[in-house]
């Protein structure tokens, strides 16, 4: 299905569609959302990491003037234990409503008991402190190990492990098992020549997108509920408040107003059905924000883990075998990504002999959310810092024993399914060949490391609807919220088919009662997806306007083509009309035309990274400064580079930030002491150099225009990636993240 | 006939056997010719005439919906692998 | 956010006044950096805040050459490094202005709130304290004067009496052969609060080897910033060299008295102060020895 | 309820007046009561820098001024800084550049450029990242923000 011709609109820079109204100020986020009489909301959390709720007493707040409404779990419908197949995967919807608003249990700091509703959000807030709650302490479980002994206390008394269908006898806070294996390990190991085994510990880190969670919510006195809010889909958005407040489909409008940032975080709701509940109660518009402590604590970020990786070669550098064992903090639910991390561990590889061990373990800590290639960083951590060790002990570049052992067309991936075309090997070629990696270095105390990374990416629905106009531009109507720009590679999408200029489309995002299904923006898939429905919706636009040139011309339709935005008739006639000028001849050929596209593929071609970076230590203080960064990426076929090239640089700071300071720091009674900001310490501009995207296009079979995913990949080789740079400067493994001054001391035995 | 993989957790049901050989024009066909040389198969992958909330089907290496409905062709490499819980929705019905 | 009052001041009575009739529950508002989001959050209870930006003496920025300097207590930051005769002399001083939060905070807050702000961590005050300098403070009875190392009495407290102000920082003028320097530790490269900060002055002779006096001064590892005096002390009458420092370092490690908290633990503060000890002094002479 | 404050200012180059309670910030303010919400709250701290704004020619956070202590004062925000048909030559490079990813971030980073290139149209890099530390960015990593503001400085 590729088209493998001459581009003219993919692969060009043009200003994105909602460029203007971004610079302006003029673009409405969810917070901006105004409205007649609007109430506004806030949620009081819980103070304690593990606690039974005896009490809730409303009746202090209740008093309080200018509120107008308080809720609690008690005003969820009553769910069961019924299973709920949610955006997010299989759900349990009792957990989904107790992660709205705590019923029997509080599971982590932060987590909701009940919220307000008042005439401003002062009130609201200190209607909150008038709310008594009674709690029965309980002892919390803070690290993904100490909540694996078997004595430890337990979140959930009905939780047994679960691997793959069969279910264990006792409670746990093991809520799943899962393992893939690949060839027979031990056979692996024994033909080894070295083998290499480290254990890793990584840090609880948050999406932190800056725009806080928002909803506004009103329902009309026909039970309409409409919700304004940011987030990553509208639909899936639809689909869990309709479960958590047992409420039809029919009955909600979700509308995305422009959402910054969300990076996997902005998948779940949270304050959503919140918002939806005091407005049912007050009947009146309810606006419920977070601030910057309650996305934090409230909202999942993605886990801490525990990895321990083997892995052996011969000498001549031939990896033989890997073992992986991957024990994820899911959080106060089930459902962390070690399923992913697991099956992206080694897939930069091609290895015969594999085991991979995954635990999906609880904790007193937020529901973990999506983060970016979820899972994959963590483990990438874990490899590519093995990986770079055997290459080091063998006297191997690192990137030479990538090479020799890197996954390619055909190869079998750990987990099983069989590698289709793919980019591994060019990216380490890119990494090779670049100026950065052969450029001197040689300092005191600067270090130089390299790591891969691999995802998947995700194919899903989406659904795009085209209005033609009458002066040869089009409306673009689709339902994935833009968070970086793809509105644009959608648009462009559309305008390759339709041999016009990007700014001939008008893309709109819509509301969920005004566009066909669309799943999340989420898992790379947006461009790739939602631009092959644009595909799809042209293609349709294309048939009718050569049906209608048929008709102007009096001929076949089978004689009529389309060729670089004009409509030509063969065979006979010499008729000749562009797009704009047929577009301006529907309504005598048969009035207008509406083209459609749905998609469901199931070809997202996975995306492999190589990254190289330069740091410089700081012996005496343990601080790590990044000198030079370089990231090498498959993007399959760059629609619009610029915000390719964004994705890239964005999702690599991101895995600096993870890699040197980012962390959830917890005291003893499982409060996060960090919750702003401030400290948690998210890279700022001057912490950065420029960032070299090096786009390496290997075309996607699955896509027309060989698009891949490019969103999520990058963050995967930073962290691994420094790990070895600190190596190559001081001679020092660091196996913990964030590797931040104070660990780094303690590594050098300074303090 | 297609292929299935069997996981490795599910191996203890197949006396270690890796991949099965098993007749079938859809997923559900497969499952159930499964079951009936590894009694106690379609419990493990199965809930109420569906693929476990969980886990996630493909075909021949790609991703599939999930339904047991999904058809598949006669030299088919199926695999059944934990969903993924990440970046994306898992398939909604 | 609790409700509160607001009022503008426009003469010091008229604010002491405010501060004497309210008592506890008023708080002097400057550049608000901190009483703000302290208040927002619940970690300060005030029902006044008394604006003290019309007052024209706390907006003083007087240099001169021979007398020193007079620092209003609500002067920003932004204008104390906007003028270079100031940088010229206090240059630790200026060291800690630029690196108070963002650009949009050094639009807001001053080196008088950063003191009155009692943060054990204030980068604003180990330069006031290697720089000597004296608070002016009014009150019910009339102006008095204090050393700035004996202002901070806790974290978030102060020698402040019932309605008293800070009204200005005096600085003397800077002895010839004499600079200051001052730095802190933080992960990132802006935008955090010190994990350690060390402050130095030095005096050289005039052929600049050997220290005449010195003044060294910590952040964040006490409840208060502290004066290194011991330290400070071990330098007169030292040939400049790496033996002098370091035992002026490891004499201002011996007075650290760090906590462990998200921002660090007490051993890698204790450390840190011997690395920042040692690199403030070095910084502080060479400013002397390369000045001309 | 608590007494509002009448209040009167200047924003971009408007007279306006509004009613006002002493712990509505100025961000508040613009948001709620002027319906200005090109500031951003993203933290409500002074540590992200979405908020933006220069007040009487200095840029601060709006989040940490009291709507009261504007009075007499002159607010610049993001609505002010285009011509009704033409883009400031910082809000043409950010387009150019890619220097937006959600835009979340954007208008805290157009209004801090501006303060910038205002007193120093000639910064280096350095210079830009230094100035722009109080404005965090999770999309783009920085890299084309600090090159739409330094082209944006080449083309004034």
């Amino acid at each position: 299905m590729l088209e493998n011709k001459e581009h003219k609109v993919i692969g060009t820079r043009p200003i994105r569609h909602d460029g203007v109204d971004k610079v302006t100020g003029r673009a409405l986020y969810g917070a901006d959302f105004q409205a007649a009489g609007l109430l506004h909301g806030r949620v009081l959390r819980s103070p304690h990491a593990h606690a039974r709720i005896i009490s809730i007493d409303t009746s202090r707040a209740e008093a309080l003037p200018g509120v107008k409404g308080i809720v609690t779990a008690k005003d969820i419908p009553d769910a069961g234990d019924k299973i709920a197949d949610l955006g997010e995967g299989a759900v349990n919807l009792k957990y989904l409503c107790d992660n709205i608003l705590a019923s029997d249990k509080v599971l982590y700091k932060g987590h909701a008991v009940a919220a307000v509703a008042a005439t401003n959000p002062h009130i609201a807030e200190e209607a909150c402190t008038l709310i008594d709650v009674e709690y029965e302490v309980l002892p919390p479980v803070l690290e993904v190990r100490q909540a694996m002994e078997p004595d430890a206390p337990l979140l959930h008394e009905h939780i047994r492990t679960t691997s793959l269908g069969e279910t264990a006898e006792e409670p746990s806070n093991v809520a799943s098992h899962i393992q893939h294996k690949l060839g027979d390990p031990e056979k692996g190991f024994a033909a080894a020549d070295i083998v290499v085994e480290r254990e890793f510990i990584t840090g609880t880190v948050h999406q932190g997108y800056i725009e806080p969670h928002n909803a506004t919510a009103h329902y009309n006195a026909d039970g309409q509920l409409t919700i304004w809010c940011s987030t990553q889909g509208a639909f899936t958005v639809r689909e869990q408040v309709a479960e958590i407040l047992q409420y039809p489909i029919s009955k909600i409008k979700v509308v995305p107003m422009e959402i910054g940032g969300g990076f996997g975080g902005k998948i779940s709701v949270y304050i959503k059905p919140v918002a939806a509940l005091l407005a049912k109660k007050t009947g009146k518009p309810v606006k419920v924000l977070m601030n910057r402590s309650d996305v934090f604590e409230g909202t999942g970020p993605t886990p801490a883990s525990f990895i321990r990786v083997k892995m052996g070669a011969t000498k001549e550098g031939k990896i033989t075998a890997a073992e992986a064992y991957l024990a994820f903090e899911a959080g106060a639910y089930p459902g962390s990504p070690v399923g992913p991390g697991a099956m992206c561990i080694f897939a930069p590889y091609n290895i015969e002999h594999v085991i991979i061990d995954g635990y999906d373990v609880v904790v007193n800590k937020p529901k973990t959310a999506p983060y970016r290639a979820p899972g994959a960083p963590n483990a990438a951590f874990g490899s590519e810092t093995v990986v770079d060790e055997i290459a080091e002990k063998l006297g191997i570049d690192p990137l030479e024993i990538r090479l020799l052992n890197a996954a390619k067309e055909g190869d079998r991936r750990a987990d099983g399914p069989v590698h289709p075309r793919i980019g591994c090997i060019e990216t380490v070629e890119a990494a090779k060949a670049h100026p950065h990696y052969t450029a001197p270095n040689g300092k005191k105390h600067h270090g130089r490391g390299v790591a891969s990374g691999y995802w998947f990416n995700i194919g899903l629905e989406s659904s795009v609807t085209i209005n033609v106009n009458s002066d040869g531009t089009i409306n673009l109507i689709e339902g994935s919220t833009d968070i970086g720009g793809t509105r644009a590679s959608i648009a462009m999408q559309a305008a390759e088919v339709l041999g016009i200029s990007a700014e001939s489309v008008n893309p709109s995002v819509v509301d969920t009662n005004s566009v066909g299904y669309t799943a999340v923006t989420g898992g790379s898939r947006t461009t790739y997806a939602t631009g092959y429905a644009a595909y799809e919706a042209a293609q349709d636009v294309k048939r009718q306007m050569i049906a209608r040139a048929a008709i102007l011309w009096e001929v076949d339709e089978a004689n009529v083509q389309f060729a670089d935005g004009e409509f030509s008739s063969i065979n006979g006639k010499e008729e000749q009309i562009s797009f704009r000028d047929l577009c301006g001849r529907l309504g005598e050929t048969g009035g207008p035309i509406v083209g459609s596209g749905t998609v469901n593929p199931g070809g997202a071609g996975g995306a492999y990274a190589t990254h190289v970076v330069d740091v410089a230590v700081d012996e005496e203080t343990g601080k790590v400064d990044i000198l030079r960064y370089t990231a090498v990426q498959d993007a399959g076929k760059a629609i619009h580079p610029s915000y390719v090239e964004g994705q890239i640089q964005g999702g690599a700071v991101q895995g600096i930030g993870w890699a040197l300071n980012e962390e959830y720091i917890y005291n003893d009674e499982g409060t996060m002491t960090n919750a702003s900001f401030l400290d948690y310490r998210m890279p700022t501009c001057l912490d950065l150099p420029m960032i070299d995207a090096v786009i390496v296009e290997v075309p996607n079979p699955g896509h027309p225009y060989g698009v891949r995913g490019v969103g999520e990949v990058p963050i995967v080789p930073p962290m691994a990636a420094i790990a070895n740079a600190i190596y190559d400067a001081i001679g020092i493994r660091m196996t913990e993240l964030p590797m931040s001054p104070d660990r780094l001391l303690k590594a050098m035995g300074k303090i | 006939m297609p292929i299935v993989a069997i996981p490795s957790l599910l191996r203890n049901l197949t006396n270690g056997e890796e991949s099965i050989t098993v007749p079938g024009t859809t997923i559900r066909e497969v499952i159930d010719n499964l079951e009936v040389r590894y009694p106690g198969m379609k419990a493990r992958l199965c809930e109420d005439d569906r693929i476990k909330p969980g886990l996630a089907v493909y075909i021949n290496g790609l991703l599939t919906r999930g339904s047991i409905l999904e058809s598949v062709d006669a030299d088919a490499e199926i695999h059944f692998l934990p969903a993924i819980g990440g970046g994306m929705a898992a398939p909604s019905h | 956010m609790r409700d509160f009052s607001y009022i503008a001041a426009t003469t010091i009575p008229e604010a002491v006044a405010l501060l004497g009739e309210k008592g506890e529950s008023a708080r002097i508002l400057a550049g608000g950096t901190d009483l703000i989001v302290q208040v927002r959050e619940a970690r300060r209870d005030v029902d006044w805040m008394i604006d003290i930006k019309s007052i024209p003496e706390v907006n003083v920025l007087d240099y001169n050459a021979a007398t020193g300097l007079v620092l209003g207590a609500a002067v920003e930051c932004y204008k104390i490094y906007a003028n270079d005769a100031i940088c010229d002399a206090y240059p630790s001083l200026i060291d800690a202005t630029k690196i108070i939060g963002g650009t949009a905070i050094q639009g807001r807050a001053g080196v008088g709130g950063n003191l009155c702000n009692a943060s054990p961590a204030a980068d604003g005050i180990p330069p006031l304290i290697v720089l000597n300098a004296t608070c002016v403070i009014a009150g019910p009875n009339g102006e008095r004067e204090l050393p700035v190392e004996q202002f901070c009495t806790a974290p978030g407290q102060t020698a402040l009496q019932k309605g008293e102000m800070l009204v200005s920082l005096k600085i003397p003028a800077p002895e010839s052969n004499s600079s200051s320097y001052y730095l802190r530790f933080i992960p990132r490269n802006e935008m955090d609060i010190a994990v350690v900060g060390a402050g130095a002055s030095v005096t050289l002779d005039a052929a600049k080897e050997t220290i005449v006096s010195a003044r060294i001064a910590l952040a964040a590892v006490a409840p208060t910033p502290l004066f290194a005096e011991e330290a400070s002390a071990l330098l007169a009458g030292r040939e400049v060299s790496d033996e002098a420092i370091n035992a002026a370092a490891e004499a201002a490690q011996a007075i650290a008295r760090p906590i462990s908290d998200m921002r660090g633990t007490a051993e890698q503060r204790t450390h840190l102060v011997g690395v920042l000890t040692r690199r403030a002094l070095n910084g502080a002479i060479q400013r002397v020895q390369e000045a001309t | 309820m608590a007494r509002r404050s009448h209040v009167q200012t200047t924003i971009n180059g408007e007279t306006v007046e509004f009613l006002c309670e002493p712990r509505q910030s100025l961000l508040e303010v613009l948001r709620d009561e002027l319906h200005l919400t090109g500031a951003k709250e993203g933290c409500n701290n002074g540590n992200c820098g979405a908020c933006s704004v220069i007040l009487d020619g200095r840029l601060v956070n709006s989040c940490l001024v009291l709507g009261v202590e504007t009075e007499g004062k002159s607010v610049e925000t993001i609505e002010g800084l285009a011509a009704p048909d033409k883009l400031h030559p910082i809000q043409d490079a950010f387009l150019e550049n890619a220097a937006l990813q959600c835009g979340i971030c954007t208008p805290g980073f157009i209004m801090s450029a501006k303060a910038l290139l205002e007193q120093n149209p000639n910064p280096t890099e350095h210079e830009v990242r230094y100035w722009l530390a109080g404005n965090l960015c999770r999309c783009t990593g920085y890299d084309k923000i600090v090159r739409a503001v330094l082209d944006a400085a080449a083309a004034e």
